[in-house]
């Protein structure tokens, strides 16, 4: 049989990891080259996958099913598949991740060998968490990635890292056992824990939707996270180190709102609808709450958590639109945080590096000192807050319209507030640009910052291209998740229908 | 031939003096002899019943217990006096350094 | 008496012959080659290890009917013997180092396993009875084994005085229900039973004396008290020993007796058992955060894990659940197991001379100090915890599946929200280990490092095959039922 | 036929000036001034020859086209497109756009080479000329996108070039800060207005199912007559977005501090073009708000509004760019009330010759400045208190600055609507269509103009007559030609400019025509004329009583004794700022401040740590039972068995 693209993609890394555990912890460059081919040769793959991937339909491709074993009476199989949501999440991850090894070059100095090896092990986590679709599978997957996470952040963090990382274990552990309940009591009722068998309408009765919805949906909002759940991001973000901030707050807070479209959507579409309003008007709150609280940060690693919260707050709402706009809207919103922000941690971090410390009030007028800095700092802030033109505002824009002319959530106020929202983003990120960048150089250590070297010059340059493509060009973007998408959203309305 | 409830109660109360011995006293060889009145109480239920079923494998058991008594009997002694060296007393309320 | 019955206790016949004749030969053995006595033991464990494979697959039964050779003995007695090699592998080094190298050890570990193994295929109360006090009476001596040091000598008394008090009530239980069914042979009393010819009240009282006394033996709360005193009292080897030996021996009885006493009592019981699986899980989990002694947190958990495997009791009222619920039990046993053996033998490594260093703080650092053993340990920590990729983490699933399955899943959740409390600890070592500085001082040992590496390897690598196990313990059905 | 090949050139109105910031990107620091500057005005020469070639073009095809370029956003039945709109309309506003656009090119080639060294980083040269230019592209994709979205982005991206602008020198202005903070607020005012605009386009789309303008429009009167409502709010919040772009009451306040810019910057944004998007914008949906009569009162009024409150205001200016911004606001305020009232012709005709005068008047006040400047670094010691800005440290500069003089001059008197400059004749459609409409909208607009006539006499007064008030206006020298020939340029089109749509031909009327539809010219009126004309003058000879006499400028403003309080209003901007400070700023800032610290930190992070706390809490009460007594341990046991009997026996 041929080699399956999913399986090469997802577990390539291994051989990373290998490579990397024969290597002396000595030879700092010898890993960190390994590491950094390693992924980038895992891009390269995903690519080749893309090409071979037919965007026309909606099903799922590639599909790999080996039966693994039987546990009274369910077969338990690694089942792999790849639709045109995934696929854009597979992407996202494998180029972020190369990304952000290349920006640890000179911020890992220590202990090079570990954090490179956790990291690929983090990569393969996150892409069996997008690709697996048998709900144990997945599970699985999503419970590891918690792993080298925690050591990421306990082992390379801050001074609080210690409690960083346990806040983060246990808060997306608390979410998680519930899903686990939830996962057994399908398979039980159900036989199988395969989705694609599961996900076809109207199979599970609307009462047990309602607590299924709850079990699956706590544990995804506290990943996403939505507001109140949120209170492990700002610690985990402000400790943990650059690369790992990227990665978390560009693909692993994405599994959270994956997890909302992968499961609560196409196995309790019933349930989906009824709480629909209340799913929305929670994001709404996350928006302006993340947008408020972002704006009174001292620590600009917490002021981009709390935006992290504002901006997946417009991922939310716009899922549970519940429309074509509305989801398309998201998923591309989902990209689109993955990469602004992703940039604005690395921005963050390359001033840590050479300034170390994350305290506003130490910066200001850098962009005198490091022009070119100062402009690529400019075009993420400006990509964050959604100028058209721009990645972000076509995801938001999209969301909005879907959410606004929503009939699931039937009013347009979700949209109303949520538009408001983008004023409070423009406030609280320029607010963050001025400190930092404008105004006179008040201390004298900034005087002698060095700009931008080319590699940092080639860790944000990609990231910004596409920000620019996405938003003069997104065309592709959403053709490419449409067929997937326009499934889900028929299914969804059948399931209501069959009920009814 | 008296009514089965006579040799039942009985067992019954010799059981119930055992555990409030066990509970109540702090000299460990009283608490040893507790012991044993609770397990001789469950002997004579043994042969009760095997009288009332009018079987032997009762009375068999009956052996039985007596050995695996004994053995503990002289396991504990042995405890005990190990103990007694080390405190010159055998008073288990002063084992207490192990809690929490 | 035929070949037959003596057939059916091969593994014990061979272990006591073994362990008789070791008696003798350590009189001299200890003299002159005291490196001996734990070689020929583990040749012996060896031996009727081999016994019981060779038993595989048998279903009969021996001595009419007081020894019972099922699937399930068959499970669980190499199980045993394992678990009797690796704690002698656990001890070799420890009692060394603690010059308490006495050659009684490893001859009372063959006694109390060949205990634990009747208990596991006995097939009458008195059975039950006699096996249970042929596995305890050794530990007694084992757990004060460190004479004269007054903990050691404490736990040793503490446990024997309570274990005793635990089998009075088990023998008054014995007692009653052979009143109650005039038969203390469990086939018969649950032919009886079934047909109804036996006295409810004696029958229900004598089942709960009789579950209160093996409750004493897992561990169940409220009986658990004796746990953590003797674990942190004993030498640690013994400890580890108890942790597991113990536990699965103590579930073997309960599996055998309630799935006959169940089929008529189950409204009864079924809530009682709710209860204490509800509090065990609870109470070992919580106290275990508050505890600073790695011993006495093994202890906790060792109890927090008793309640998970007596959730595969609360659904036994049902027949079709029963056969999922024993499996499910049996396959947790093994994965906790091998957790705990692998953990007590990284704090054996820990444990300094005059039984110091088993303080979370003495963690401090082992992940610089001995990168591999601090591996291995979090990998323990983790299947203790349920995390993917270790073999805790399908026990659990397949427990809680059980659990759900039988229609329970308020308990269940439970279970779940007390496994994040559990994390909660488990992740302090972790966090002590690797997070902290800290100057620990490990001895690295050639044998106590083999069971760990062994107990590491196993948890991960069967996690990728653990169709094979569930098989396994799916097939090991209860003769008769 | 090649007139229509024509239209196929209208994409490089944006490409030329992207183009040109390309390549001063890239190389522009490095080949020096005198290439970005020329490179970068040349990027727009080019735009402004293409608009012209368009116009040519449109003189055949009145009709106009519309030039797909690619698809942008499309899903489900959502979709839009990069098209780009070749009308009569858009026509005019690439042309003003380019045109003046092109003359502030190159006058910024003199300004900021004097600029960057006063204020000491000549690098930041080069990085002023991008900017320019990305404002050119920006502009151009609002005028000539056929869409509402397209033009949005044009809408937001003019927006963050003012801001880059404004913050040009990020690093000055009140502690050092200040410039930035006027930059931030000017953007975030304007996402105010946007976020009416979005609202706009959501409620467009919902009701039309479409974003393009001809789509739009054309169902426009069958929406109206189905959801007279919906119409009502989509021009009410479009008209926020209106009052945020071209700083209407209550969105004002944003334009004034936006002189922290270079003086360029406010002549060509700040002034000539981004500013009357607004006016574009309703102009573009004036179909719409035909439709909704309340709305167009509503806008009127806004309008007439602004007029007259800036016009206040900027009498009380002392700063000389303040009161051209002021000024510009009124200005603003009457193309809105024409628009408003449906005298769209009048609205952009008015927009056209503004954008030559208000130009002239920035411009020639950045050639004042810059003289001063040059008087202050005049000498052996120069000195530094003097602020180049403020009128009242000038006075007699004619003799100093002739040229300045005469065409600021000029721009003054077209400003206040003197014969037969071209502010007077477009000013005079807007007052007339008022006398016809609504007579209490044209006393509104009638008192404005007169104030407008006094504070450019003012004006005058002060910078260019009397006596020199400092040793920097003694020794103010004049500007070199590069910077004085766009000012005689604008000059001679403030002159001629009237007779874009002289009344009785009308030429920019029926330009106009083919795409906003017909309308009957408004024909000329002696009488409204003659008003105007004379509130104009005496407003100029109010202005000489008061400030023209006295042979030095009092310390004191003369008018502080006549109007007192009202006078102190005027000065303070009657403390709109400090209102939006107390009622929106520091509550929003208290708010977040209290979520960030005692909801965040107080209550939500709190629940996992309490929950901590309690589990611990627990669990030491548990270890009490632990207590180590055998007899304990064994009473739990006897405690275990009765319950559980006590519960089997009694259930």
């Amino acid at each position: 049989m041929t080699l399956n693209p999913l399986l090469l993609v997802t577990f390539f890394p291994l051989i990373g990891v290998l490579i990397v555990l024969l290597l002396k912890p000595a030879w700092k460059n010898a890993l960190r080259w390994t590491a950094l081919s390693t992924a980038l040769v895992t891009f390269g793959l995903s690519i080749w996958m893309l090409t071979q991937f037919n965007a026309a339909s909606g099903d799922m491709q590639f599909e790999f099913l080996l039966p693994w074993f039987n546990l009274g009476g369910n077969p338990i199989g690694v089942h792999f598949g790849v639709d045109g949501i995934s696929i854009l999440m597979v992407l996202l991850t494998t180029f972020l991740t190369p990304l952000a090894i290349l920006s640890t070059w000179k911020a890992v100095a220590e202990k090079v060998k570990g954090f490179m090896a956790f990291f690929l092990l983090l990569e393969v986590g996150m892409l069996g968490v997008f690709l697996s679709l048998d709900m144990v599978l997945f599970y699985i997957f999503w419970e590891f990635t918690l792993i080298p996470m925690y050591f990421l952040i306990g082992l390379w963090g801050g001074e609080r890292r210690v409690y960083a990382a346990v806040k983060f274990f246990l808060y997306t552990f608390a979410g998680s056992i519930l899903m686990l309940a939830g996962i057994l009591w399908i398979g039980l009722q159900y036989g199988s824990f395969d989705l694609s068998l599961l996900s076809s309408a109207g199979l599970i009765p609307a009462t047990a939707q309602l607590w299924l919805f709850g079990a699956f949906g706590l544990a995804f909002a506290i990943k996403v996270p939505m507001f109140p759940l949120h209170s492990w991001l700002p610690d985990a973000h402000t400790e943990a180190p650059t690369a790992g901030s990227v990665i978390l707050a560009g693909v692993l807070l994405k599994m959270g709102t994956y997890g909302f479209l992968r499961f609560n959507l196409p196995l309790f579409p019933n349930a989906s609808m009824q709480l629909a309003p209340w799913m929305a008007g929670v994001a709404v709150i996350g928006i302006i709450y993340g947008a408020a609280v972002a704006y009174r940060q001292k620590d600009v690693k917490r002021l981009v958590a709390y935006s992290s919260i504002s901006h997946l707050g417009f991922v939310v709402l716009g899922i549970f639109a519940l429309n074509l706009q509305g989801i398309q809207g998201a998923i591309l919103q989902m990209v689109n945080h993955g990469l602004s922000t992703g940039a604005l941690f690395l921005v963050v971090g390359l001033l840590y590096e050479r300034r170390h410390t994350r305290v506003l009030e130490n910066f200001g007028g850098l962009w005198k000192v490091m022009p070119v800095m100062g402009t690529l700092a400019l075009i993420t802030v400006l990509s964050s807050v959604g100028l058209p033109g721009l990645n972000g505002f076509v995801g938001e824009f999209t969301i909005l319209l879907g959410t606004f002319k929503s009939t699931v959530l039937g009013s347009p106020w979700f949209a109303g507030v949520a538009t408001f929202g983008v004023i409070l983003a423009a406030v609280y990120l320029f607010h963050m640009f001025q400190k930092l960048f404008l105004g006179p150089v008040t201390h004298d250590e900034n005087l002698k910052l060095k700009d931008v070297s080319v590699r940092e010059i080639l860790v944000l340059a990609p990231i910004l291209l596409l920000a620019f493509w996405i938003g003069i060009y997104p065309k592709p973007f959403f053709m490419l998740m449409a067929p997937a998408v326009e499934k889900l959203a028929v299914l969804v309305q059948n399931a209501a229908s069959l009920v009814h | 031939m008296i009514p089965i409830a006579f040799p039942l109660g009985l067992a019954i109360i010799l059981f119930c003096m055992g555990i409030v011995g066990f509970i109540v006293r702090k000299n460990a060889i009283v608490i040893f002899m507790s012991l044993e009145l609770m397990f001789n109480a469950a002997n004579l239920l043994f042969i009760t019943f095997a009288n009332q079923f009018q079987q032997v494998d009762g009375q068999i058991f009956v052996i039985f217990i007596m050995v695996t008594a004994a053995a503990e009997v002289a396991v504990g002694l042995a405890m005990i006096v190990t103990i007694f060296r080390g405190k010159h007393n055998v008073d288990i309320d002063q084992l207490t350094n192990l809690k929490g | 008496m035929t070949i037959i019955d003596l057939f059916s206790i091969l593994p014990v016949i061979v272990l006591l012959v073994w362990a008789l004749f070791l008696l003798m030969a350590d009189l001299w053995l200890s003299k002159y080659k005291p490196g001996w006595t734990p070689v020929l033991a583990v040749v012996g464990l060896l031996l009727s290890l081999a016994a019981s494979v060779f038993q595989a697959g048998e279903n009969f039964s021996g001595f009419s009917g007081f020894i019972l050779v099922d699937g399930f003995s068959n499970f669980l007695q190499p199980l045993f013997a394992i678990t009797g090699i690796l704690a002698i592998g656990l001890a070799y080094d420890y009692l060394k180092r603690h010059d308490i190298h006495r050659g009684e050890y490893f001859i009372l570990i063959l006694f109390s396993i060949s205990g634990m193994m009747l208990m596991s295929s006995a097939g009458d109360l008195i059975m039950i009875f006699l096996s249970l006090e042929l596995l305890s009476i050794p530990l007694y001596i084992m757990a004060s084994l460190a004479y004269p040091r007054l903990e050691s000598e404490e736990a040793g008394l503490k446990y024997f005085l309570l274990g005793t008090f635990s089998s009075g009530f088990l023998l008054f239980g014995i007692a009653m229900i052979y009143g109650a069914t005039t038969t203390t042979n469990l086939l018969d009393i649950f032919k009886f039973v079934g047909a109804g010819l036996y006295d409810p009240t004696l029958m229900i009282i004598g089942s709960v004396l009789v579950l209160i006394a093996l409750g004493f033996k897992v561990a169940a709360v409220p009986f658990q008290s004796w746990t953590p005193d003797v674990y942190q009292g004993s030498p640690s080897p013994v400890s580890a020993f108890m942790s597991v030996g113990v536990k699965a021996a103590g579930f073997s009885a309960l599996l055998r007796v309630f799935s006959l006493i169940f089929p008529q009592l189950a409204p009864a019981l079924t809530p009682v058992f709710w209860v204490i699986a509800a509090l065990t899980m609870i109470v070992g989990n919580v106290v275990a955060i508050s505890q600073t002694n790695l011993k006495r947190m093994l202890a906790y958990s060792s109890i927090a894990h008793a309640g998970y495997l007596l959730m595969a009791f609360v659904p036994f009222g049902d027949a079709v659940t029963r056969q999922n619920s024993i499996a499910a039990a049996l396959f947790y046993l093994l994965a906790y197991g091998l957790a705990s053996l692998g953990a007590w033998a990284v704090l054996i490594g820990l444990e300094g001379d005059k039984y110091s260093g088993n303080t979370l703080d003495d963690l401090a650092g082992l992940g610089k100090k001995s990168p591999i053993s601090a591996a291995l340990m979090t990998v323990f920590m983790l299947s203790f915890t349920g995390i993917p990729l270790t073999l805790g983490f399908w026990g659990k699933f397949y427990l809680f599946r059980t659990t759900i399955e039988g229609g329970f899943i308020g308990l269940a959740i439970i279970g779940l929200l007390t496994s994040l409390i559990s994390a909660f600890y488990y992740l302090r070592v972790v966090v002590k280990m690797y997070f902290t500085e800290g100057e620990t001082n490990f001895h690295w040992n050639f044998w106590t490092s083999a069971v760990a590496i062994f107990a590491g390897l196993a948890l991960l690598v069967f996690s990728f095959v653990p169709g094979w196990f569930f098989e396994l313990a799916a097939r090991a059905t209860l003769i008769g039922f | 036929m090649e007139s229509t090949q024509l239209f196929n050139l209208v994409p490089w109105v944006v490409f030329l000036p992207l183009i040109g910031l390309g390549i001063n990107l890239l190389v522009g620091r490095r080949l020096g001034e005198v290439f970005a500057g020329t490179l970068a005005s040349l990027a727009t020469g080019l735009a402004f020859v293409v608009s012209i070639l368009l116009a040519v073009a449109l003189t055949g095809h009145t009709e106009g086209t519309t030039v797909v370029l690619a698809d942008w956003i499309t899903i489900g039945d959502f979709t839009t497109r990069w098209a780009f709109r070749v009308d009569t309309l858009s026509v005019v506003m690439m042309l003003v756009v380019s045109g003046v656009g092109m003359l502030i090119h190159i006058y910024s080639i003199g300004y900021m080479h004097n600029d960057v060294r006063h204020n000491g980083d000549a690098g930041r040269f080069t990085r002023f000329f991008v900017f320019l230019n990305l404002f050119i592209a920006a502009m151009m994709i609002l005028v000539c996108a056929d869409n509402f979205l397209m033009m949005f982005v044009g809408w937001e991206g003019v927006g963050l070039c003012s801001y880059l602008l404004i913050g040009f020198w990020f690093e000055k202005g009140k502690d050092g800060i200040g410039n930035a903070i006027a930059a931030k607020k000017a953007f975030i005012t304007n996402r105010v207005g946007d976020f009416g605009l979005l609202i706009a386009m959501l409620l467009i789309f919902t009701n039309f199912g479409t974003l393009q303008f001809d789509q739009v429009f054309s169902q426009a009167a069958v929406v109206a007559a189905a959801k007279p409502g919906v119409m009502l709010l989509i021009t009410l919040f479009m008209l926020l977005g209106v009052a945020g772009k071209s700083a209407q009451l209550p969105l004002f306040v944003w334009l004034p501090d936006a002189m922290a810019g270079p003086t360029p910057v406010s002549a060509l944004i700040h002034a000539a073009t981004m500013v009357t998007a607004g006016v574009y914008l309703v102009a573009r949906s004036s179909v719409f708000y035909a439709l909704v009569p309340a709305a167009q009162t509503v806008v009127t009024w806004v309008g007439a509004a602004t007029a007259l409150f800036a016009a206040t205001i900027a009498v009380g200016q002392y700063d000389i760019k303040k009161v051209l911004a002021y000024s510009t606001i009124s200005q603003l305020g009457f193309m809105v009330a024409a628009v408003g009232m449906g005298a769209t012709v009048a609205g952009m005709f008015h927009l056209v010759t503004h954008a030559f005068f208000k130009g002239l008047l920035f411009l020639a006040a950045g050639s004042v400045i810059q003289g001063v400047e040059r008087g202050m670094h005049h000498g052996a010691h120069p000195d530094h208190d003097t602020d180049p800005q403020d009128m009242r440290q000038m006075g007699g500069l004619r003799k100093q600055m002739p040229l300045t003089f005469w065409v600021y001059l000029i721009g003054a008197l077209a400003l206040a609507g003197i014969a037969p400059l071209a502010g007077f004749f477009s000013k005079d459609e807007i007052l007339l269509s008022a006398w016809q409409t609504q007579p209490a909208i044209f006393i509104v607009l009638a008192f404005a103009a007169f104030l407008t006539a006094f504070y450019m006499g003012r004006q005058l007064i002060m910078v260019f007559f009397g006596k020199p008030q400092t040793k920097a206006a003694e020794h103010a020298t004049e500007s070199p030609l590069v910077v004085t020939l766009p000012l005689v340029i604008l000059a001679a089109l403030s002159v001629l400019g009237g007779a874009l749509n002289f009344p009785g031909v009308h030429t920019l009327e029926t330009w106009l025509s083919h795409t906003l539809g017909e309308g009957e010219p408004a024909h000329f009126n002696w009488l409204v004329a003659g008003i105007s004309l004379a509130l104009a003058l005496c407003g100029l000879g109010i202005a000489w009583l008061i400030y023209g006499r006295k042979a030095e400028v009092a310390k004191v403003d003369p008018l502080k004794k006549g109007l007192g309080p009202v006078f102190m209003g005027m000065e303070s901007k009657w403390w709109v700022d400090e209102f939006y400070q107390a009622v929106l700023l520091n509550p929003y800032k208290a708010s977040a401040q209290f979520m960030a610290e005692q909801v965040d930190l107080g209550v939500i992070d709190r629940i996992g740590g309490g929950l901590a706390a309690g589990t611990r809490m627990l669990a030491e009460g548990i270890r009490k039972f632990q207590n180590g007594y055998i007899r304990t341990y064994a009473l739990w046991m006897l405690l275990g068995l009765v319950v559980i009997m006590t519960y089997i026996f009694f259930k």
